[in-house]
């Protein structure tokens, strides 16, 4: 069974039909790429998919479990974690307590214990600096776990908002155009840490990237997004040779 | 990656204690000089004042600062923990004669019933943001007033005697025993002065503790969460009216305890729990840095005691009050200020020492 | 002479040098673009061009006139734009209304009705969401109306802070097409491009920079086949 | 009879909190502070238009435009001064010190006019209209509810309209991008202080008349209750002012005469909540969509 | 202590900023021009003991009146002069009675103002003005419908309030409509006024200050309200506030022991002395009050004979508890004397304006 089914999926804003009928799945450890023109809706289906927005009509289903119309809590909760086309950290929070703020479901103790100490509050904050220490540097962003996340160059704000989505423990990760800003090496390492995610962490992600580098590089499907709807999808590299996607999309 | 963990936890461990060293040897130091004679009447009679005003200040600078909403109504909540801890002291004052057990009570007492409103103001106000939310908090605080200023209880032998909004017809009750509790914009009279610096003191060590805990655990970065982006933490798996609850109670609860100690020492009058009030502890959350827990301590035991000092300008007073209020906020926005108050704080001084040690 | 000439600038955040001394000229009629990697500067530079930042020291000048000295919405009136990193549009107000405000330096109606119509032909995109209010438009939307703006201005000199970020391939070229045509009537270029094989390719001249320094400048074509220059920006 | 009584009296009431709301929104939607000395403004504005007509004799109409030109420039130069050096300060600094400055505007009007309240004689000459023998409207409420709506319109206007109302906007949301525009940001602001601040004395003058009674904490309570209108209206909404000022006025007037004398403003400030739950930006705010 | 004085230090506490301050300042101008008089005129008892008052902001709130309670014992007050208002006077006479500070308030009216002994008092108390309105409206057949329009968040108000409703049963008074406001609405009365007009009240009774009263009186005049109005000590200095329309306080009757306008030789005196040292204002019934108080603290030192500047606070309360019991001077508020319990030993006696004038009635 997929892990990601998306049928029919569909909204509106005002008049704007942003997303129609939308349906792809995905399967689980799968590497699928979402791609097209600007304002085809790609961000509107990782809005919906998160439940930023409620989708007009159509269903999701995660692990064969709905959740469409749920708040954006409890998808997270039920295995969805993303990060943002224009990068959103805690700004005035360190780079450590970002990533600790996204284990906030996994280690647990209770705010009682937190306040008076108790064993259950060392034994887990320990746990939850080693992990989060040990995901960073996946990254390698350890050394500068204790800087204000705001003190980060760009391309390192967009690795840090992955390591605190990956802290939520996903079975699917959505990165919204996680390539942007940064130059080919940059990408190329890029590229070869979501892979290194994706195997690590044996999850699905499904990726909106322009740079075609990258798609054609990791993705093994992709679905291209035109005007909400869509326009194909399949294997990357026949998507991309497909002469539709090239007027609407890649260009000469 | 052990050594760091280690590490991140002493700075944190030891900026605490350096907080609870502070308010130990300032009272300290301020009661042996009380007691010596070399500070007078009027230092001795700021000290209690200044507890409960850092209680205030830090439990305003968790809604605040922490979970960064703007609530302009706590002197609300300090009105209920007053008038609660009050009448509870003065119910009581037969029953458990002890006033080294009625009062802690009565703080509890006071601080739980403020922190229930915390929650029944909460929960209706989540949707609300920013501005909106002050406004709301603000509302909510006027109503606090003014419905304390209009209950009425009387108590004699027959029992209670309540009323709403006009007093008791006094013709209908035992005069005997009559024991006025609540009387409208007269208020509560006869609480036991139970408060004094030493409960103070503890009462501020207890705050202290349990909000620079709670601030530094896992609920507490759900809060810096919450303020730095709301969309995120809910997105990545933050429960957000939860935590909001949880600052709103828990700001409420220690406004409360305020509140009572408030009660146990000084006069309780409905018209001083208005917005100026609650926006006088917001100047004293803000002066002393947004977030920042020391810094309310601090700014609120400088601002208080400021317009006392200022008392030999006469009917200058207030005037120089307002623009030094003025000017140090411009100063502590001032780059240049900053970095020239940097260089003088022991911190820099500690860092000194430290580089050249790691060298 | 040099249209605009930065001359030893340094800038910097709190105690944080950002820019170490930096100089170099854009001449008239020129598309001059700055490399670099994440955090080299080459935003800070801009900022500092356009007066959003002062410099500690050094000088700018535009056509001899000292910017530093400026303040920074004098400057666009001189004749410079500046289309932002992260876009900046102004979320509440409608695409017509940022259009506008991009020319706000300007008096003559007609010559901004001109140019509204040149960009609405640039961006047919912009022209069909005119009433939109900018915050709810796709990342790429919001690129488009941030260069439409400060085409409006009617500028001598453009700088551009990446503007191909978050662009479709197509729109990628598009938008250096429009660069190139924008420059051929006239507007002098600045650009700053993560893209640095494209940047270069349109670029006259280019200027690498590494934390904050100049660590190499010349031909842009004879940049683009340094080896150095290849490894480092261009992927190999 | 008499509800229309009330009513008329609730208008009266609420058209004075919306002018000075008009100000308070004003000053917010652009500069995005809540200048808490607007209130202080109101009664620097009564108490010059007093001096003016008991201490120099001037003429109303000389006095109003006095009083409209001292607050003008003490807006602007307020700005200067004490928010200017906090631009890029957080909002509740700002807060702290526009709060400063209603503490230091209240001192120094009580060390020049004393604390005692002054008679103040209202510069309105209109009669007032007897709609019936029960139905009076006063000439101050006639002219308040007249330049109330007119400076909602005119003020609508300039900044949906004009080319520097829109650069307000513009400063408001983004002021580097607006200074990047070509926009004076700084003279913007001190523009929109003026304008505030102009409204402020007018609302003075009327208020002053309306009540004739001036001190120095004369503008305190209207300050904070044109500000909870203000809110009702939907923040930074110039209609939004407008009719939460009239809603508050008319709401407070009716559960006087209704629900009980002592809790009329708890019942408004419940009012008030009641709406914002169920609209959380007030009545014509605009739901800001944050698009993610 | 910290005296530096070559004086008998009195101290005094009041509000002198915030929406109270008129009051407080009222009191120290009255109190000031009393020790002014007094040092000019050779000081206190046989050997010209002087005096000084050093006087103390307290913005109408307890909490700084105990603050500034402790500046004063600080600077050396030997006894005190206040406080101005009842609530921080209730909270100050908890520690002036700790200390056995002997206290005259000018103006807490209070019942608890004077509840320890070391505490006495110029002005009545707000049950007894209450009841004696009450009275005197019932003795008199003033009115049998009567309305009230009082200040729900002032308990000086409410005080009055209460004590004439008890009262107003007595006398056969049918109070027909109470209308309330607060302090947080306090200019446009227009709803209470309409009501009183609808309730048909031969009479209003305002037991508040003069400031609301005055925008009461003009709303009223314009709703064309005809009642008759009587009020209590805290509509003295009304007709000030009617300035512009002296005719709206044509009537009206309130009980108040001082007029400005009384031809008594003390009261001519102390207002032309009051007119001529606070730049033409006229005296109201706070500072007559604290002038009164300054004088009879003249006389208790005097009936003590005290003679030690330097005495101390605590000896000085003991010899002026006895004291106060046994003088009996004319004041501008009439005569004084003063009761064990703190209280003057005279009912107060109701004025009413007539030509822009108070006269007796
Ligand atoms: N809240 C909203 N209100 C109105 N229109 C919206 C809203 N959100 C998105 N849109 C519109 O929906 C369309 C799709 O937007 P979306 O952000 O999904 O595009 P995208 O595919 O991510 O584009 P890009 O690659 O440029 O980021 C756009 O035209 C945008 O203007
Ligand atoms: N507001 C700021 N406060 C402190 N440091 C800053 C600030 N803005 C930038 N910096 C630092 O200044 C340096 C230069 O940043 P700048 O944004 O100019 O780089 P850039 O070359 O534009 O990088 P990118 O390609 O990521 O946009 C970086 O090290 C960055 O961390
Ligand atoms: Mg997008
Ligand atoms: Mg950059």
């Amino acid at each position: 069974m997929a892990l990601l089914e998306i049928k029919d999926l569909c909204i509106s804003f005002g008049g704007l039909q942003a997303v129609q009928n939308f349906s792809i799945s995905i399967e689980q450890n799968q590497l699928y790429g979402l791609i097209g023109p600007n304002g085809a809706g790609k961000t509107t289906v990782f809005n919906l998919l998160t439940g930023v927005y409620k989708p007009t009509s159509g269903s999701i289903t995660l692990d064969g479990q709905g959740i469409s119309g749920k708040s954006p809590m409890e998808i997270n909760k039920s295995g969805i974690a993303r990060t943002y086309q224009n990068i959103r950290l805690f700004s005035n929070m360190s780079v450590l307590d970002n990533v600790k703020v996204g284990l906030h479901n996994q280690i647990k103790y209770s705010a009682f214990s937190g306040i008076f100490r108790l064993p259950s509050y060392w034994k887990q904050e320990k746990l939850m600096n080693e992990r989060a220490l040990k995901l960073l540097k996946v990254f390698d962003l350890e050394h500068q776990s204790k800087n204000l996340s705001c003190n980060l160059p760009y391309g390192k704000q967009r690795k840090l908002e992955i390591v605190r989505a990956l802290a939520t423990n996903p079975k699917l990760l959505l990165l919204d155009e996680p390539a942007a800003g940064m130059n080919p090496n940059e990408t190329a390492e890029l590229m070869n840490t979501i892979k290194f995610i994706r195997d690590e962490f044996n999850i699905a992600i499904l990726l909106i990237e322009h740079d075609m580098r990258l798609v054609s590089g990791i993705c093994e499907q992709v679905a291209v997004l035109n005007f909400g709807s869509e326009l194909t999808h399949g294997n990357t590299n026949e998507v991309l040779k497909d002469p539709r996607v090239i007027t609407a999309y890649l260009g000469e | 990656m052990r050594k760091l963990f280690l590490k991140s936890i002493k700075s944190s461990t030891r900026n605490k204690f350096s907080t609870y060293i502070m308010v130990i040897a300032f009272f300290s130091i301020a009661a042996i000089l009380v007691e010596a004679g070399i500070l007078g009447s009027l230092f001795k009679g700021l000290l209690v004042p200044m507890c409960y005003y850092i209680i205030l200040a830090v439990s305003l600078n968790l809604t605040v600062g922490i979970l960064g909403e703007l609530s302009l109504g706590h002197a609300g909540f300090m009105c209920v923990g007053a008038y609660v801890g009050g009448v509870f002291s003065i119910l009581t004052k037969d029953i458990i004669t002890s006033a080294l057990i009625r009062f802690p009570l009565a703080l509890v007492v006071g601080g739980l019933a403020a922190g229930l409103f915390g929650i029944l103001i909460g929960i209706p106000i989540l949707r609300l943001k920013g501005d909106y939310l002050a406004i709301v908090t603000l509302a909510f605080g006027e109503i606090i007033k003014k419905l304390v200023q209009n209950i009425y209880i009387i108590k004699d032998v027959t029992g209670f005697h309540f009323s709403f909004a006009t007093s008791i017809d006094t013709s209908t009750i035992d005069s005997e025993s009559k024991q006025v509790i609540l009387n409208g914009p007269m208020s509560i009279s006869g609480i036991p002065k139970n408060a004094n610096i030493v409960i103070g003191v503890i009462l501020v060590l207890i705050t202290l503790f349990v909000i620079m805990n709670l601030v530094d655990s896992r609920s507490g970065r759900a809060f810096m969460a919450i303020r730095d982006n709301r969309i995120v933490a809910e997105g990545i798996g933050i429960n957000i009216t939860k935590y909001k609850l949880i600052v709103f109670s828990f700001s409420a609860f220690f406004a409360g305890v305020a509140g009572s100690l408030f009660a146990h020492f000084s006069t309780v009058d409905p018209t001083k729990f208005d917005y100026n009030l609650s926006i006088l502890i917001l100047v004293f959350v803000v002066l002393g840095g947004i977030g920042n827990i020391r810094g309310s301590v601090i700014a609120a035991v400088i601002l208080y005691a400021l317009p006392e000092l200022l008392r030999s300008f006469q009917n200058y007073r207030m005037l120089i009050y307002a623009i030094v209020l003025i000017v140090m906020m411009i100063l502590n926005n001032n780059e240049k200020f900053l970095r020239f108050k940097e260089r003088f704080t022991f911190k820099r001084l500690f860092a000194k020492k430290h580089a050249k040690e790691d060298a | 002479m040099a249209l605009l000439s930065i001359n030893d600038i340094h800038v910097y955040y709190g105690v944080i040098e950002a820019i170490k001394g930096i100089s170099f000229e854009v001449n008239q009629g020129e598309i001059v673009t700055l490399i670099g990697a994440n955090g080299a500067g080459k935003t800070t530079i801009l900022h500092t061009i356009t007066g959003l930042i002062p410099p500690k020291s050094g000088l700018i000048e535009l056509e001899g006139v000292d910017l530093t000295k400026t303040p920074a919405h004098k400057i666009v009136s001189m004749g410079i734009a500046h289309v932002p990193e992260g876009r900046r549009v102004f979320q509440q107000l409608s695409v017509y209304d940022n259009l506008l405000l991009g020319a706000y330096t300007r008096r003559d109606k007609a010559g901004i009705n001109n140019t509204l119509s040149k960009v609405y032909e640039s961006f047919p995109r912009l022209k069909e969401r005119r009433n939109q209010v900018a915050g709810t438009l796709s990342g790429g939307e919001q690129q488009m109306l941030a260069m439409g703006r400060a085409l409006m201005s009617a500028p001598k000199i453009m700088l551009l802070d990446e503007p191909s970020m978050g662009l479709s391939p197509l729109l990628v070229a598009e938008i250096f097409d429009i660069i190139k045509k924008v420059n051929e009537s006239g507007v002098t270029v600045l650009l700053v491009e993560q893209n640095a094989k494209m940047a270069l390719e349109i670029a006259s001249r280019a200027y690498v920079l590494e934390t904050g320094r100049i660590v190499m400048s010349g031909d842009a074509k004879e940049l683009s086949t340094n080896d150095q220059v290849k490894k480092a920006y261009l992927g190999g | 009879m008499s509800f229309l009584n009330y009513l008329i009296s609730g208008l009266s009431l609420g058209s004075i909190y919306a002018l000075i709301a008009l100000g308070y929104t004003m000053v917010y939607g652009i500069a995005k502070m809540l200048n808490f000395a607007h209130g202080d403004i109101i009664m620097v504005g009564g108490f010059t238009v007093f001096t003016a007509i008991s201490s120099f004799q001037f003429s109303p109409a000389i006095s109003i435009i006095t009083g409209i030109i001292v607050c003008t420039v003490l807006g602007v130069v307020i700005e200067k001064v004490a928010y200017k050096p906090l631009r890029n300060a957080s909002s509740l600094s700002v807060l702290i010190t526009a709060i400063g400055v209603s503490y230091l505007l209240q001192n120094l009007a009580l060390l020049i006019f004393g604390s005692s309240s002054q008679n103040f004689s209202s510069v309105v000459t209109m009669k007032p209209w007897q709609i019936n023998k029960q139905l009076v409207i006063s000439g101050e409420t006639i002219v308040t509810i007249i330049v109330t709506t007119a400076i909602m319109i005119a003020l609508t206007l300039f900044v949906n309209k004009s080319k520097p109302g829109k650069a307000m906007l513009a400063v408001s949301e983004d002021k580097g991008a607006a200074q990047l525009m070509g926009i004076n940001v700084n003279k913007t602001i001190s523009v929109t202080f003026a304008i505030g601040s102009a409204l402020a004395a007018v609302a003075g003058i009327l208020l002053c008349s309306l009540y004739p009674q001036i001190n120095a904490y004369t503008g305190q309570m209207p300050g904070i209750k044109a500000f909870i209108a203000a809110v009702l209206g939907g923040i930074g909404s110039i209609p939004g002012a407008m009719i939460g000022g009239i809603l508050l006025g008319i709401i407070e007037n009716l559960s006087k005469a209704y629900i009980s004398t002592q809790l009329a403003d708890a019942i408004s400030f419940a009012v008030l909540i009641i709406v914002l739950i169920i609209k959380p930006t007030g009545i014509l705010g605009k739901k800001i969509t944050e698009k993610v | 202590s910290g005296k530096k004085s070559d004086a008998l230090v009195i101290g005094g506490i009041g509000p002198l900023t915030g929406e109270n301050a008129q009051y407080g300042e009222a009191v120290r101008n009255g109190a000031q021009l009393a020790v002014d008089e007094i040092n000019a005129a050779g000081g206190v008892g046989t050997n010209g003991m002087k005096l000084e008052l050093n006087f103390q902001d307290d913005e109408g709130d307890s909490e700084k009146a105990v603050n500034a309670y402790n500046t004063l014992k600080d600077n050396g007050m030997q006894l005190l002069m206040g406080t101005v208002t009842s609530k921080p006077c209730i909270a100050v006479s908890e520690y002036t009675y700790s200390d056995n500070m002997f206290m005259l308030t000018p103006s807490g009216s209070a019942i608890d103002c004077t509840k320890y002994d070391n505490a006495f008092r110029v002005c009545f108390t707000d049950p007894t003005q209450g009841k004696s309105s009450a009275q005197y409206i019932g003795v008199n057949d003033l009115a049998t419908k009567v309305a009230v329009i009082y200040d729900s968040s002032s308990d000086y108000s409410a005080g009055i309030y209460d004590a004439f409703v008890a009262e107003a049963k007595n006398q056969g008074i049918e109070i027909v409509i109470t209308q309330a406001f607060t302090k947080d609405s306090k200019t446009d009365f227009s709803v209470q006024i309409q009501k009183v007009k609808e309730s048909g009240a031969e009479l209003v009774f305002l037991p508040i200050y003069y400031n609301e009263a005055a925008l009461i009186l003009q709303q009223a005049s314009s709703a064309g309200v005809t009642a008759k109005v009587f009020g209590c000590d805290g509509l003295d200095g009304i007709i000030n506030q009617l300035a512009g329309d002296a005719s709206l306080a044509e009537g009206v009757m309130l009980l108040t022991p001082f007029s400005v306008n009384s031809s008594d030789e003390t009261t001519k005196k102390f207002v032309s002395a009051y007119k001529t040292a606070f730049s033409n204002e006229l005296p109201n019934q706070f500072a007559a009050d604290a002038y009164d108080a300054i004088y009879a603290i003249k006389a208790a030192l005097e009936q003590a004979k005290v003679t030690d500047l330097e005495i101390d606070a605590s000896e000085l309360c003991d010899l002026l508890k006895i004291a106060m019991t046994k003088i009996n001077i004319d004041g501008v508020t009439g005569e004084m004397a003063w009761t064990a319990a703190g209280e003057r030993a005279k009912d107060p006696v109701p004025m009413k304006i007539v030509n822009g004038t108070y006269v007796a009635m």
